[in-house]
């Protein structure tokens, strides 16, 4: 692979609860309070090389989002940096330095500002950093939704007069609209009808051919993201377990938690070939206000020993990908 | 929940110092207090006595400052138009006050809310509308204008009942109250009813447009899924979920109503605190003003507490947040 | 048998002492006796003083009556009278009642039932101060100070008098009760049981009369009058009070609210100008502010006093209004646009206040001169006119005392601390000859001349227009038919239970 | 042959609102049997919940069953008295949601709502209801049950919520179950369980289901039956295996294959063009024919009927059946 | 394989099918406010409530051209008129339809300027208490941290307080006239535009708009003004119809406890509580006309406001 583009330097994010003075004199006195934090995303490194796609992926709440709003420069991480080609694409202060990475969010209703028309949509970012002039906005911006494959005439249409799959073109026309290298794409097809979802997932594949740009590509969909990325990442509370190409991980996953995952989704079945069922994972995904102490999924995994309680796994080559397991590293017994 | 409830005091607290001072600085503002006391024939030496007597010829912060290091005694002064203690003086109209915002409140709950209920059950009933009608109404009319055509028709024109005063009381825990004899009751009905006219609307809005959101929501579909009747979907699903914003209204208007208890007792001379402040902003007898205002906003932290603690229990989704 | 007043406001506490308000005496005067008594026309007559006489320019003695009984049976001395006296200035609230007793140098006891009063100069009008000086018991009272004074009055135990009647209960601002003292040395009260009822809003008064919850109402608003009268259970009566509504000039050279009409300001005060005040004047329809504005509840009146007042001038002319003259008047003055001023007047005080208020706005703007009318309530009008902040004001004042001297030097002469008089002259005001007059007599101790003296003054008041009188405040009074007859109306307003009889069948 | 358990014939409800009226059931009809389980998948908006909730009788105004027939056991439920309709819900055939976190109440225990709807059909002491609720929660795979008989729906997780929503919907042990999307809103492992358990109350408890979704692969492994919506209308029908493995409405085929899974990575996949078109304006014809590769001028006047009984496919041009397809 | 017709896919697989033949995008371009006015015009009480409000509005604005008197020129009244009942004909010749005040005004003509102060007063305060609250709200909810703490504890305690009481303490400080009024006004509501803004705009940042907001990144003015404000002004004016009612239902109560107005320029409540004293006597309609006129007033508006409220809620949307 190529030199990384964006890259993910052992980044951490809390979200602490807010604790008034109230609180603090009630702790003082005592009383229980709650003090603890979330930690969403626990120390995470990545790097994307340019043009490549990595999918994210992972159940609800393991902080899928927050390490894409990280990663986006939307969100200030905890600790850590994330840098694109070397500069860092947020200050400490929180203000993002970069307009190169954009986002398309999950949901296509809600990305939208209801109030402004596709065409100012669109223009309002270039215009402000110079990328266009105001007056040559409209057909800077026709060029865009010719693009997502969207009439020119709906520039001056609201985003209320248009459906899910077509506003999801919108949004991604407003992020490519900023020329951008990466762009971070939060379930960007998880709330679309089947019949449209393979139109947009046809649309970044054709835009990742056409501009070569670089995707971070967030999904609980496996299939959807087997079939669009180049390497693929598994997230579980806060942490990266497995990471691998795309055909490795699918073909022999070898974190306990992604082959119960990918061992849980029901396929589509046409043959009669019965017996290759699907098997759920036992429990549910302990609270991140108070995971578990050393591997986050030994509480769930079949093959936890007295290691994983103990002791936290790192994140290591195993076979073609790299794997956070003591299964791997000597064992789930502890060391005598 | 004991930070919470610190927060709050401490937040009382600020209420109540602001107040104070605002109090301070508004009576020092419009003027002397004894120009509109004393006599007219008193000489400007007996005047100038009398202002130095009570420190009104001190800095505004000097005599704040007293006044706070009273405070922190436990001393909230003396009236000056009385010359009582005004915690005696306001302790002793508050029960009238009390009484009257009581009733009224809760006549406004126990009658608003099942119509409300009802308006929001069937929104297109004419019934409904009626109850919306006068909801609006009620909600709209200034409560002075209602008060006056209350006595007007009920006491002058039919002589139904009387004019405004308090009834007779009868003493438990040394306390007067008026609504333990029939005549108190009768004295109590209008003022009552002019106090509780607003709330009443509040509630009916209120109870109709949370049943309207509740009855369409999955949890009554599912309810009416599970077979249950109408009835039971109402009594048991819709007023346990609307219950929580009422409560918070009940407690905020509680509040409230004893701050607008001022119109209706000024209009149907009721004894109670709210007429006693219009009376001591109209004599400047600032440590009435600045006690009255105080105990307001104590009070009203406290209700405001109450009905926080109210919402923890009605909404066990708050419960765990304060364990 | 029980008579409810529906009053209202008074009394402040129980004790007589604290406050110098007119409720409050008012309220008081059935529990307490004054050593002297002002009598319905605020003549004086003996109380708990037999007679008086001035022994020398600075000496009074009084005379005090025999077989007084207190509340408690004890008797009436002259130990009562001096501890009373005395006390004042120690436990006096923010109204001090010590002006009762401003001019009381020493006060000395020559037997049980004589005792002399010293002043701090010549004062012949020290038998007026004590219409409200209130006589407790010197045994109950003693001791007490004010922190204690308060509380040991309001819960009954000191408020032992010599009144008709013994104190109740008493809440404030809701209800003043007394019962009859069998013992009083006076005739015997018809009433058992005498409830004041504090109903500060007309209506509600009204309302509560109408309903029959008062048996006698004060103070009813014009409006009401002629609908009270038509209904068969009920009567109003009307009487003459001490009230006067009068406009004052601010005499200073410069004066904050007036101006041009554009707004600039003027080269000087316009109200320094006699032609101005004369103009003024001549604006003012007195009549139609007695007969409209007040709706009949006023008199138009030509001086500061009213007829029953000691000083009253009877010489003095009727004022009509004349609008020509008064522009003309306006013009010769330099001001023929007239000028914008602002007019405050409080809207809360005295029956009418507001309607009189606008009515004179209404007919100033007839003759040009532009008026912002301006009625407030008087917790902020006081002060601020004390501050000195307006440029023309109209209140009421009442010559409480009932003679003359008390309105003139208070209103006319000039502000003088020493002499303790002008005190509400804000305005700046100042005439030697005035001065002369007023200072003289109040000095004078022949009657005559002191008489003459305060016409003279009067007329001189009037005739360099220092504050326009405008109309006489009447006060009515409603009762129900059946239950209560007045038996006479005090011009200072008082309601007095001893002034109610049940009605001769 | 007997009757079937639910027969829905001709369906069409519709809601009259403000823009017009909305045909959201447009002519639907099936069956089940008893102990069968049905999957009804469709996209966003295709009238699948409005088909469930038709069955219970649960539209609200604007709403209305504008004609058809619904027969269960016996009974024609299209103008039931709604006291009787009431007996039947929860009792006969009860629903679930799907969303439990909306569905249950948050304010009243888990315990008290079930005692609720105990007692809606039956007179049960505490202790009977309790007993009952016990038991129920058990089946549906709750650990510790009495103890959660006590708690409040925030309390618990997202799949013990909808597991809650199901104990109520099999307290009366009823005959036809409808689910509407049970599991969309949950995890992908916790999806699975209920899945899972669902499939074997329904098989131990002998209890017919009609299994709402837009996931054909939940479809594929649960379903005995399925039955395609688009746009209100049924499209296609017939037994699970045959339908996905050789689909004759072209929508079908057309959905089964965008799915990412069964197209070589990273190509693009075969799409549909267009997007399902406003239930307000649906064209005169097939409701498809505007996105459809096969439509000719005939698709565009006539509504297609059904081609054949046991397989429906509501085409003018169906693809050919399975065995030649196979060929 | 399965069977994959191919014919299914289209050639440029992102290319739609040319426009006429794809359906329409959901609704056809139907502008928001007219639809907006389609259901609004199905309440026929809200029709109405909405055309007494613009009659009164017009009628209070036309109101120098379209009463026989000025009521405000004092210099015009004559005393001789005071108190005539409805139809009397008066000094200057023409009939007063409702009677006259106690100075002689043409009590049709003081409803039509008392209408005016009322509506002014109401329209001006709460028009700066939306302005003053609105910012402060979306300052709050924007800034965060230590601000937003501040801000909204200030807003939360005086919401805490009755505004009456706020109100009359303001007045009895400020002294009387409009400015202090609308002042004492401001300060009594502003505090709900703040809150209703703040929840409003706190629920709308954390929408994934203005998440892309930021990730373009646009300058925090530009998200606060042109993507949040926008949005949060819905419930703001369901908030500005009740708090301007309001305000008309203060002032007139505020100027009924003798706190109000110059009584030379009177407002509604100003003319009700002059002529209350008139009540029991028989001359009604002093107080009542002018009563009327302010109950139809609020009412009108609150029913307004109503019908908005109803619009607004996407939960009874159907
Ligand atoms: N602003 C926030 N404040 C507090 N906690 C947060 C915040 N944002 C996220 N979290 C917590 O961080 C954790 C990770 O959240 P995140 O949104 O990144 O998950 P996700 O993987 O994207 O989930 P989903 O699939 O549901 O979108 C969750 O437990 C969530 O509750
Ligand atoms: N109460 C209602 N008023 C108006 N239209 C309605 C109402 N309920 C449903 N509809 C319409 O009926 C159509 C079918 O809705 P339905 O909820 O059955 O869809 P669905 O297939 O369940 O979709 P989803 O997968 O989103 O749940 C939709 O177009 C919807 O807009
Ligand atoms: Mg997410
Ligand atoms: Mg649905």
């Amino acid at each position: 692979m190529s030199d990384p583009h964006l890259v993910i330097d052992r980044v951490s994010k809390r979200f602490d609860p807010r604790v008034t003075l109230g609180d603090r004199i009630a702790a003082r006195l005592g009383a229980r309070v709650e003090l603890r934090g979330v930690q969403a995303v626990r120390d995470v490194s990545l790097a994307i090389a340019p043009g490549e796609t990595l999918g994210l992926v992972g159940e609800s709440g393991c902080g899928k989002s927050t390490l894409g709003r990280m990663a986006a420069g939307i969100m200030a991480p905890t600790s850590g940096t994330v840098r694109l080609e070397g500069r860092p694409v947020m200050s400490p202060g929180g203000t993002k330095l970069t307009t190169r990475v954009q986002t398309v969010f999950q949901d296509p209703f809600a990305s939208l500002n209801p109030r402004m028309s596709v065409g100012e949509i669109l223009a309002e970012g270039p215009v402000a950093h110079g990328l266009t002039t105001r007056e040559n906005a409209r057909d800077y911006v026709a060029g865009w939704l010719d693009r997502v494959g969207l009439d020119r005439s709906y520039v001056g249409r609201f985003p209320h007069q248009f459906s899910g799959g077509q506003r999801q073109r919108i949004a991604i026309a407003r992020a490519l609209a900023m020329q951008p290298d990466v762009l971070v794409c939060d379930e960007p097809v998880a709330s679309l009808d089947v019949s449209i979802q393979a139109q947009i997932i046809n649309l970044f594949l054709k835009l990742r051919r056409e501009l070569g740009l670089t995707y971070l590509f967030i999904s609980h969909d496996l299939g959807v993201v087997r079939h669009i990325s180049d390497r693929v990442a598994i997230m579980y509370l806060g942490r990266i377990v497995e990471i691998g190409t795309a055909d490795a991980l699918y073909a022999d996953p070898r974190h306990p938690y992604t082959q119960a995952l990918l061992a849980s989704v029901p396929r589509l079945m046409t043959e009669d070939a019965v017996g290759a069922e699907f098997a759920p994972i036992a429990g549910e995904i302990p609270s991140p206000l108070a995971p578990p102490p050393g591997c986050p999924f030994h509480t769930r995994c079949p093959a936890a020993g007295p290691r994983c309680v103990a002791e936290m796994p790192d994140l290591v080559p195993t076979g073609a990908q790299r794997v956070a397991c003591h299964l791997y590293t000597g064992g789930v017994e502890l060391a005598a | 929940m004991l930070g919470f409830i610190i927060q709050r005091l401490l937040q009382a607290g600020l209420v109540m110092l602001v107040m104070s001072a605002l109090v301070f600085v508004g009576v020092f503002a419009i003027g002397n207090p004894i120009d509109v006391i004393i006599s007219p024939d008193a000489t400007q030496d007996i005047r100038a006595r009398a202002i130095a007597a009570y420190g009104l010829d001190r800095p505004i912060w000097e005599q704040y400052a007293g006044f706070l290091g009273r405070l922190l005694q436990g001393d909230l002064g003396r009236s000056f138009v009385f010359n009582m203690n005004v915690t005696d003086l306001i302790f002793s109209r508050l029960p009238a006050t009390l009484e009257l915002t009581l009733v009224a409140v809760l006549g406004a709950t126990f009658i608003g809310v099942p119509l409300g209920i009802y308006a929001g059950y069937r929104p297109d009933s004419p019934v409904s509308k009626g109850i919306m009608a006068v909801s609006v109404l009620g909600f709209s009319v200034p409560t002075f204008w209602i008060g006056l055509l209350l006595i007007l028709t009920f006491a002058v024109w039919l002589g139904w009942l009387p004019a405004g005063s308090r009834g007779p009381t009868v003493e438990v825990f040394g306390v007067g109250w008026s609504f333990l004899t029939p005549e108190g009751w009768k004295h109590l009905l209008l003022p009552a009813l002019n106090l509780s006219l607003f709330k009443f609307a509040m509630m009916v809005r209120l109870s109709r447009a949370g049943t309207r959101e509740i009855m369409l929501t999955d949890t009554v579909r599912f309810a009416r899924a599970a077979g249950l009747s109408e009835w039971t979907i109402l009594r048991h699903h819709v007023l346990k979920l609307i219950s929580i914003p009422i409560v918070t209204v009940f407690g905020l208007e509680f509040g409230s109503t004893l701050a607008f208890a001022v119109v209706t007792e000024t209009i149907f001379s009721w004894p109670g605190v709210g007429k006693l402040i219009i009376d001591s902003i109209n004599s400047l007898d600032r440590p009435v003003m600045v006690a009255y205002l105080i105990l307001v906003a104590a009070l009203f932290v406290t209700i405001n507490l109450l009905v926080d603690l109210t919402y923890a229990l009605l909404d066990p989704r708050l419960r765990r947040k304060g364990a | 048998q029980n008579l409810t007043i529906g009053t209202r406001a008074g009394p402040e506490s129980i004790d007589p002492h604290f406050t110098a308000t007119g409720t409050h005496a008012e309220a008081l005067k059935h529990v307490f006796d004054t050593l002297v008594w002002s009598g319905d026309q605020l003549q004086i007559e003996p109380r708990l003083a037999e007679s008086w006489r001035q022994i020398d320019p600075t000496t009074w003695e009084f005379k005090l009556r025999k077989g007084v009984k207190f509340h408690d049976g004890s008797d009436f001395t002259a130990e009562d009278v001096k501890f009373s006296i005395e006390r004042i200035p120690t436990v006096s609230g923010p109204n001090p009642t010590t002006i009762y007793v401003r001019r009381v140098k020493d006060v000395t006891i020559v037997d049980p039932h004589i005792i002399q009063v010293k002043t701090d100069g010549p004062a012949p009008a020290l038998p007026y101060d004590f219409i409200r000086l209130f006589i407790v018991s010197h045994k109950a009272a003693a001791g007490l100070t004010k922190e204690t004074a308060n509380e040991a009055f309001n819960n009954g135990k000191a408020a032992i008098g010599t009144g008709p009647y013994k104190f109740v209960s008493w809440t404030p601002k809701e209800s003043f009760v007394v019962e009859r003292f069998d013992g009083w040395w006076g005739e015997k009260q018809p009433w058992a049981r005498v409830t004041r009822k504090e109903l500060p809003n007309d209506a509600a008064r009204v309302a509560q009369l109408r309903a029959g919850q008062v048996d006698l109402a004060v103070r009813i608003p014009a409006a009401d009058i002629a609908t009270l009268q038509r209904e068969s259970s009920l009567n109003v009566v009307k009487g003459d009070t001490v009230y006067v509504f009068n406009m004052e000039f601010d005499f200073r050279e410069k004066s904050p609210q007036v101006s041009a009409k554009d707004g600039s300001a003027l080269p000087a005060n316009p109200f320094r100008e006699a032609k101005v005040r004369e103009a003024v004047d001549l604006a003012i329809d007195r009549p139609a502010l007695a007969e409209i504005a007040m709706e009949g509840l006023g008199r138009p009146v030509n001086q500061m006093v009213t007829s029953n007042t000691f000083g009253y001038n009877k010489s003095l002319p009727e004022l009509k209004p004349n609008l020509q003259r008064a522009r003309q008047l306006l013009q010769e003055a330099g001001y023929p646009n007239g000028f914008k001023v602002t007019f405050n007047f409080t809207n809360d005080r005295l029956p009418g206040d507001r309607a009189v208020g606008t009515a004179v706005a209404q007919m100033l703007a007839r003759v040009g001169i532009e008026v912002n009318a301006n009625g407030q309530p008087g917790a902020v009008l006081f002060p601020a006119r004390t501050r000195g902040d307006y440029s023309l004001v109209m209140s009421g004042w009442g010559t409480i005392t009932g003679e003359a001297s008390y309105t003139l030097s208070s209103l006319g002469h000039t502000n003088n601390k020493e002499l303790k008089m002008g005190a509400f002259n804000w305005r700046g005001y100042s005439n030697a000859n005035l001065d002369k007059l007023l200072q003289d007599a109040a000095v004078e101790v022949d009657e005559a001349k002191r008489r003459k003296l305060l016409e003279d003054a009067g007329a001189l008041f009037m005739q360099e227009r220092i504050s326009l009188p405008l109309v006489a405040v009447s006060s009515a009074t409603a009762f129900r038919k059946d239950k209560v007859e007045p038996k006479l109306i005090r011009v200072d307003e008082e309601v007095l239970a001893m002034d109610v009889v049940p009605p001769k069948k | 042959m007997t009757e079937p358990l639910l027969q829905v014939r001709d369906l069409h409800t519709h809601f009259f609102t403000r823009a017009g009226e909305v045909k959201a059931v447009n002519g639907v009809s099936f069956s089940v049997d008893r102990g069968r389980v049905l999957g009804l998948v469709g996209e966003s908006g295709s009238g699948k919940s409005v088909t469930g909730y038709s069955i219970l009788g649960l539209i609200d105004p604007p709403g209305r069953i504008v004609s058809g027939s619904i027969r269960f056991e016996g009974r024609e439920l299209v103008g039931l008295d709604p006291d009787e309709l009431r007996a039947l819900r929860g009792r006969r055939i009860a629903m679930v949601f799907q969303d439990a976190t909306a569905t249950l109440n948050p304010v009243l225990t888990v315990g008290r709502q079930m005692t609720l709807a105990i007692r809606a059909h039956e007179r049960a002491s505490d202790r009977a209801a309790r007993d009952l609720a016990l038991d129920v929660l058990k089946k549906v795979g709750i650990p510790d049950p009495a103890s959660r008989l006590n708690t409040y729906p925030h309390e618990l997780s997202g799949g013990m919520r909808q597991r809650v929503a199901i104990a109520v919907a099999l307290l009366h042990r009823p005959a036809l179950i409808v689910a509407d999307e049970p599991t969309t809103a949950l995890d992908v492992s916790v999806q699975a369980q209920i899945i899972f358990e669902m499939r074997d109350l329904v098989r131990s408890l002998g209890t017919a289901m009609i299994w709402i979704t837009h996931d054909l692969a939940t479809v594929s492994s649960l379903a005995d039956d399925v039955l395609v919506m688009y746009a209100g209308r049924m499209v296609e029908a017939g037994p699970t295996r045959v339908t996905l493995r050789a689909p004759r409405h072209p929508y079908t085929a057309g959905l089964l294959a965008s799915v990412p899974s069964r197209n070589p990575k990273g190509v693009d996949l075969p799409q549909i063009p267009g997007s399902t078109p406003s239930l307000l304006r649906l064209p005169p014809g097939c409701p498809f024919q505007p996105r459809c590769p096969r439509a000719t001028p005939v698709c565009r006047e006539d509504p297609p009927r059904v081609v054949d009984s046991g397989r429906e496919a509501l085409c003018h041009h169906p693809l050919p059946p399975a065995s030649q397809a196979a060929a | 394989m399965t069977p994959t017709d191919t014919t299914l896919t289209s050639q440029d697989p992102v290319t739609l099918p040319a426009p006429e033949a794809a359906p329409a995008p959901v609704p056809p371009p139907v502008s928001p406010l007219r639809a907006f006015w389609a259901e609004y015009r199905e309440s026929w009480i809200a029709v109405i409530a909405l055309a007494v409000v613009v009659l009164v509005v017009l009628a209070a604005l036309l109101a120098p051209w379209i009463t026989p008197q000025d009521p405000y020129d004092i210099a015009n009244l004559s005393l001789m008129d005071a108190r005539r009942p409805p139809g009397y004909v008066g000094a200057e010749g023409y009939t007063h339809w409702l009677g006259t005040d106690a100075n002689g005004r043409d009590l049709l003509s003081a409803i039509l300027y008392g209408l005016r102060i009322s509506l002014q007063m109401g329209l001006v305060a709460g028009l700066v208490a939306l302005s003053v609250g609105t910012t402060l709200g979306l300052v709050a909810a924007h800034s965060g941290g230590r601000i937003e703490t501040a801000i909204m504890r200030i807003v939360d305690l005086q919401l805490s307080f009755p505004a009456i009481l706020l109100a009359l303490v303001l007045v009895a400080m400020l002294g009387q006239g409009k400015g202090q009024l609308i002042a004492a006004l401001v300060a009594a509501q502003y505090a709900y535009f703040a809150r209703t803004a703040y929840g409003a705009a706190a629920a709308e940042r954390r929408k994934d708009y203005v998440e892309a907001a930021h990730s373009v990144p646009l300058s925090a003015r530009r998200i606060v003004f042109r993507h949040i404000l926008p949005n949060i002004m819905p419930p703001l004016i369901v908030v500005a119809t009740v708090q301007i009612a309001n305000s008309i239902a203060l002032e007139a109560t505020l100027s009924f406890l003798g706190l109000g107005l110059p009584v030379t320029e009177p407002s509604l409540g100003m003319l009700i509580s002059n002529g209350f004293q008139y009540m029991m006597s028989g001359r009604y309609w002093i107080s009542i006309y002018p009563g009327i006129a302010l109950i139809i007033l609020i009412v009108a508006i609150n029913l307004v406001g109503d019908q908005i409220r109803d619009q607004l809620n996407p939960r009874l949307k159907r």
